[in-house]
């Protein structure tokens, strides 16, 4: 049992909290925001250098090869930094559905274009009425003679406006749900782009009949269900690793606070009330990252011992407390900060808006705990 | 024991239900959602009340008030809050104006009265300071005597609407002697008058609502002092209690209540809708209950004031309970609006092309709504108070 | 408006505060549970002699003709003393059943002696597998040549042991809840006698073929769910009245305890945490005192004015309250009395116990949410 | 990082199932569930584990630990707590015993060291008095010396098990300068010594669990005093801190909520039972959700102590959320008894006759269990101490 990073994983994490320091001021954030993109081109070329954008890519596909760990590493120093890059979008969601979908041309074609970079790409599951579902959608795929054609819209695109090739989900003529991948410069697919409040672009794309080829399926026809419920292991565990910093910083930040503030006449940080409820923020900190440590164990598992089950139950379980321990860090760190904590010069409330996003991300708490039952059921 | 509403009442029900749907019209509506919609929507809205002699309920009748009885006032406010109606903006109407009938001198009376009732002045407030925030009397914006002129000198914080102001009214340190509550004076001061600067304050709602503003060697006439020099503080402290007044927020809460149903029944998942989710439904029912009790919280206070007992001790919980139960409806209307509950669009934006119609003015709401159990006397120091004088500990 | 008592219920309520003043120490009510009844027959004759037990019934029954208003403050004040005699169990659930089940000659007959205290009632509506349904029951009344013969057993009847006649719910050949009147002495009929944390006697009962004449049925064949109902309305805020009592001397004593209990040098109630959760405590009971307003005022309304479903909505809120006020102040006032919170020697503990027995008569917090839930959809 | 069990520790849960599976059988249970079972089934219970050798997994292996690593201490704390395996009783073994191999004369762990893991004495612990309750320092129980002995007068409370204890250890005041941290000694008293009376304590889980021990003028040969005079309180710290592991509780926290998720599944409702009922799972699953975070809190704390790290900042919270989500799921097992929960039957009465089979244990430990957050330091305590150590408050 050893809960300690590895030298590598160490190496690492340095490398990523220089970089955080280095770059992620807020006023630097709010520059990188503002450029077209909706992020800073210079910071991904610079992850792509450093080697990141490869970390949960196979040997095989010219990858890292990193576990659960490993990427946990690299989240949760973002978090500390509201790193607003799409490592999300583009290496796990887009990447990772590229890794699972076992189509070897499109892995060799893509795969390199991420690591190195100069590929953005993104994941289409939401749709107005999906809710959390990945398969409660209303986008069609109509066999045709030489393909496939699509139509309907799908919502939320994380970097949907930055990515040139995109991953849309929808169902077949079977009722299955099978995923294709899209040029983004096809003339009928159109994208309004909008922002999110944490400063993310997302788009929302319309697919107006669109033709493609046989080859644009991603493994099975009716087998995307499936590989979207892969894609989201590492997503999950990104995200709450993501969180885990957020939170952190907002715990960190909260604490001292008390201790400058000063009201009647003594550091706010000096009231008993004051002093339980943030050990409570400490509390739910802590539980979560218990959790997520938990998680990355039974992931990152030798393959012999690895349970599936165990897996699933350990992730909703994750999810739910990441929306949970964000929602109460989040709500005590702007009360505890008083007027300032509300705002928009102060840090807080950026990674107050970044951990409700990741709540909304993938399912949230109730989602996830709704899942969490079912499975307990089985 | 009863909650009967007499014939009377009954009757000025329909009154106010008439006036308030054939005044509260698509015109109003339009400008209150228009750009500059703080300003000219409010005013307009404040005018067609004044109008009606309705503005201004909580005033005596000789200066302007409505006469009415606490029954008739609850009625009035339900059914402004039942129709999304927002309540007058209060830092004239609501806070300097009762100051002013109570503590101000003929001459002051006869200025400013009249013109607040008119929205004539919009007025904002300046208490907090930087380093004065719920320990209000802490305060350090100098007030020194220069002939028959003060010169005011600091700066105030979270002044909400500063950037529409016509007059602040303040309070400022005329003396740094006895006790921090003493020494502190109660100022009305021209929004115009050179030395005045109003920096805007962005917040997490992404609106512009609240400011600093710096007073730099500010000449303000002694005839602008309210009452005596450094008894300022008991002057806001009687306003602070008047503000008590509906501060619960029951019927905005039942709007939003009422709201947040309806969107959990459009908004589909599964075979049927969001509030047939037993969890989702089970949160709501919970906070209604909570809303219930509220209702006959400020009722029982409002009985008791009315049959001269004053308020009583549950009146403390008002503002406390009130804003708890705002942001539970906050939390779960983000909540239903799920990841449409991030989108930042700009006004005047479609929303049909993007998701749920509700989803950014949750969380306009709730981000602002953060601030409710902040200003105005934080939470805590709320509870500190009832702990006190309520329990006696 | 008006949430004053009228100068009838001033001296109801002194009446009643004065006999639990003087018969309500901690130490007599251990002497009352000890009888062989589990209450003490003097004190009941003495309710009969000052006319409560006439406070419910209609004045053609020889009743006061009370409210819910009434109700509520006598229920109140035996809160406030823990007071054990069955009101509830014999006047309101028994003789509430009698008197909503419409027939004159059973209430003639009956009513005046539960008025003049010579008559002890219980009704039995639980059984093993019902838990807070009127009509999920297996107890069946299969139909004679005479009447009825009845088979099955009832659980946990609150004033089991010392009635003479119980009103039981069964199922009859339709599907339907009927209501049948039984005398105790009846050999088919079996008790086994037993207590509840709350001091109170109860008593489990079996049906062994028991034969009843056609005049034992209550009101209609099949009508017995909705006599229940309406019989619930009155005991539902009767035992949040007596909830309320309970709540507020848990309040006080704990908020005395801690201005005179030194910890550190210092009165425990110097404390700003605990402080804060006094205030919390403060804020429960006043709420619920506010629904308990609320309802009793609905209940009470003009005939004209009078709205069922809204009555049935403040019913279920109000339940849901007394189970979580309840539990809240339950909790915090063992936690802050400390280890002698844990002691039965004060009467903290009982007053949670008797708190945790109302949340679960006549249905628990959750359940009524549910109800509730049902009852906005319609 | 990694949970993953070596081979050697595969081996040694077999072991461990292996052993508890025999050793724990019938005629045990049917002891430790019998009238005097606390004494007599508990004795019998350690002295099986004693003759394993496994009786003090805490102790260092000179004094007859098992000189297990933390992984196996884990591993045989959870097979325990799963199969509903009461621990040892703490007072002897946990407790004072490494008191005495840390701090105590050779005298006194050739004497008292064998008794303890032999279970031939039991022992109590007199630290919380009637007016020092978290406050522990304030003790005013006082042992004066008289020649080679001291005489003690004064009372505990809250003395779990005295009623059954040969042996008592205590903190006493030796002198009355200094801070009062100083002046305290740790004594270990006789409890047939001429001046002990035990009286007991009738708790709201109608048990007989806790006492008050008095001393009126008590005679205590110096040579029962542990370490150096008016040093005591130090020696109790280091105890303290010794008490903090599986305090946690998980294990049992673990059966509990495997119990309730039976028992709900067994209780019929509507159609369906309990467990289908979604807010009823739901509240079951928030509480598993913390359950399985605590677990890791505590693997942590281990692992970070296994490297010479110290147990680390999350320890703080074992007892904190460990008492919580016990709370929490003793009143979810009480809501699911519903009524039957208030059922108090005596020992020996059938249960089939009245309902659940469950509702009275759930009862019973629902009531003890509030006892969870009050001693060995109350809640409000442990958070004073996580602000002030961990967040530097």
């Amino acid at each position: 049992m050893n809960f300690e990073l590895s030298e590598e994983q160490t190496l690492l994490k340095d490398s990523v909290t220089r970089f955080v320091s280095d770059r992620y001021e807020l006023e630097s954030r709010r520059q990188y925001i503002a450029e077209e993109a909706g992020f800073s081109a210079d910071n991904w070329r610079q992850m792509a250098e450093l080697g990141w954008l490869s970390v949960p890519f196979s040997e095989e596909h010219g990858g890292f090869g990193g576990g659960a760990a490993d990427l946990m590493v690299v989240m949760e120093e973002f978090g500390k930094g509201l790193v607003i890059e799409p490592y999300l979008a583009t290496v796990l969601l887009f990447g990772g559905t590229l890794a699972e979908s076992g189509n070897a041309a499109l892995q060799q074609a893509l795969i390199p274009q991420i690591i190195d970079g100069s590929l953005h790409g993104a994941l289409a599951f939401h749709e107005r009425h999906s809710r959390y579902s990945f398969s409660q959608i209303d986008t069609r795929a109509e066999k045709t003679g030489s393909g496939y054609r699509l139509n309907g819209e799908k919502t939320v695109v994380l970097n949907g406006l930055a990515a040139s090739k995109i991953i849309v989900s929808a169902l077949d003529s079977s009722g299955g749900i099978s995923l294709f991948l899209v040029d983004t410069d096809e003339p009928a697919l159109q994208r309004t782009g909008y922002s999110l409040m944490d400063g993310q672009q997302v788009a929302n794309i319309r697919l107006n009949g669109l033709a493609l080829g046989s080859e644009a399926l991603l493994g099975e026809a009716g087998g995307g269900a499936d590989i979207l419920s892969r894609v989201a292991v590492q997503a999950l565990v990104a995200l709450a690793a993501e969180a885990q910093g957020a939170m952190q910083v907002l715990l960190d930040t909260t604490v001292e606070y008390s201790k400058t503030r000063e009201q009647f006449g003594v550091a706010i940080g000096s009231f008993q009330a004051l002093q339980h409820r943030m050990v409570d923020m400490f509390a739910s900190c802590e539980q979560h990252r218990s959790l997520l440590y938990r998680t990355v164990c039974s992931i990152d598992e030798d393959p012999s011992n690895r349970d599936e089950q165990d897996i699933a139950k350990n992730l909703h379980a994750l999810k739910i407390m990441v929306g949970r321990a964000g929602k109460h860090i989040g709500a005590e760190a702007i009360q505890i900060h008083g007027g300032m904590g509300m705002t928009d010069e102060l840090a807080v409330g950026h990674y107050v808006k970044r951990l409700m996003m990741i709540n909304t991300t993938l399912g949230d708490a109730d989602y996830h705990e709704q899942q969490f039952v079912e499975l307990a059921r089985k | 024991m009863d909650t009967n509403f007499s014939a009377d009442d009954l009757a000025f029900r329909e009154e106010v239900r008439a006036f308030l749907d054939a005044q509260f019209d698509d015109d109003l509506l339009a400008l209150l959602r228009g750009p500059d919609g703080v300003k000219s929507g409010m005013v307009e809205w404040q005018r067609r009340l004044y109008k009606q002699g309705w503005v201004a309920p909580g005033w005596p009748k000789e200066y302007g008030g409505t006469g009415w009885s606490l029954t008739q006032k609850y009625i009035f406010e339900t059914e402004r809050a039942l129709r999304g109606i927002p309540d007058v903006v209060p830092f004239g109407l609501i806070m300097v104006g009762p100051v002013i009938y109570t503590f101000g001198s003929a001459e002051q009376k006869q200025r400013f009265l009249p013109r607040i009732l008119k929205s004539e002045d919009w007025w904002c407030q300046g208490y907090s300071e930087p380093g004065a925030g719920s320990d209000l009397a802490a305060l350090q914006t100098k007030a020194e005597r220069d002939g028959d002129e003060y010169v005011v000198s600091g700066a105030k914080i979270w002044t909400t609407y500063a950037q529409h102001a016509d007059w602040i009214f303040c309070l400022v340190r005329t003396s740094q002697e006895g006790k921090k509550q003493e020494g502190i004076s109660f100022l009305l001061i021209d929004m115009t008058s050179p030395g005045i600067t109003v920096n805007p304050i962005h917040t997490i709602d992404s609106k512009h609502t609240l400011n600093e503003v710096q007073f730099d060697q500010v000449r303000v006439p002694l005839a602008n002092r309210i009452g005596e020099e450094n008894k300022g503080w008991t002057y806001a402290k009687a306003l602070l209690e008047h503000e008590r007044t509906a501060i619960a927020g029951v019927g905005d809460s039942k709007r939003k209540l009422s709201q947040i149903r309806t969107h959990a029944a459009q908004e589909k998942w599964g075979e049927g809708c969001v509030l047939d989710d037993p969890k989702f439904a089970s949160r709501l029912a919970a906070i209604e209950v909570e809303l219930m009790a509220l209702e006959f919280t400020e009722l029982r206070s409002l009985a008791s004031a009315a049959v001269g007992k004053g308020p009583g001790a549950a009146s403390s919980l008002l503002k406390l309970k009130g804003t708890e139960i705002r942001q539970s409806l906050d939390q779960l209307h983000m909540d239903l609006a799920g990841y449409y509950s991030g989108i930042a669009v700009e006004p005047g934006e479609s929303w049909q092309t993007i998701g749920h119609e509700y989803g950014s003015d949750a969380r306009v709401e709730f981000m602002y709504g953060r601030a409710a159990t902040i200003f105005g006397g934080s939470n805590e120091v709320q509870r500190n108070i009832t702990a006190k004088y309520v329990l006696g500990l």
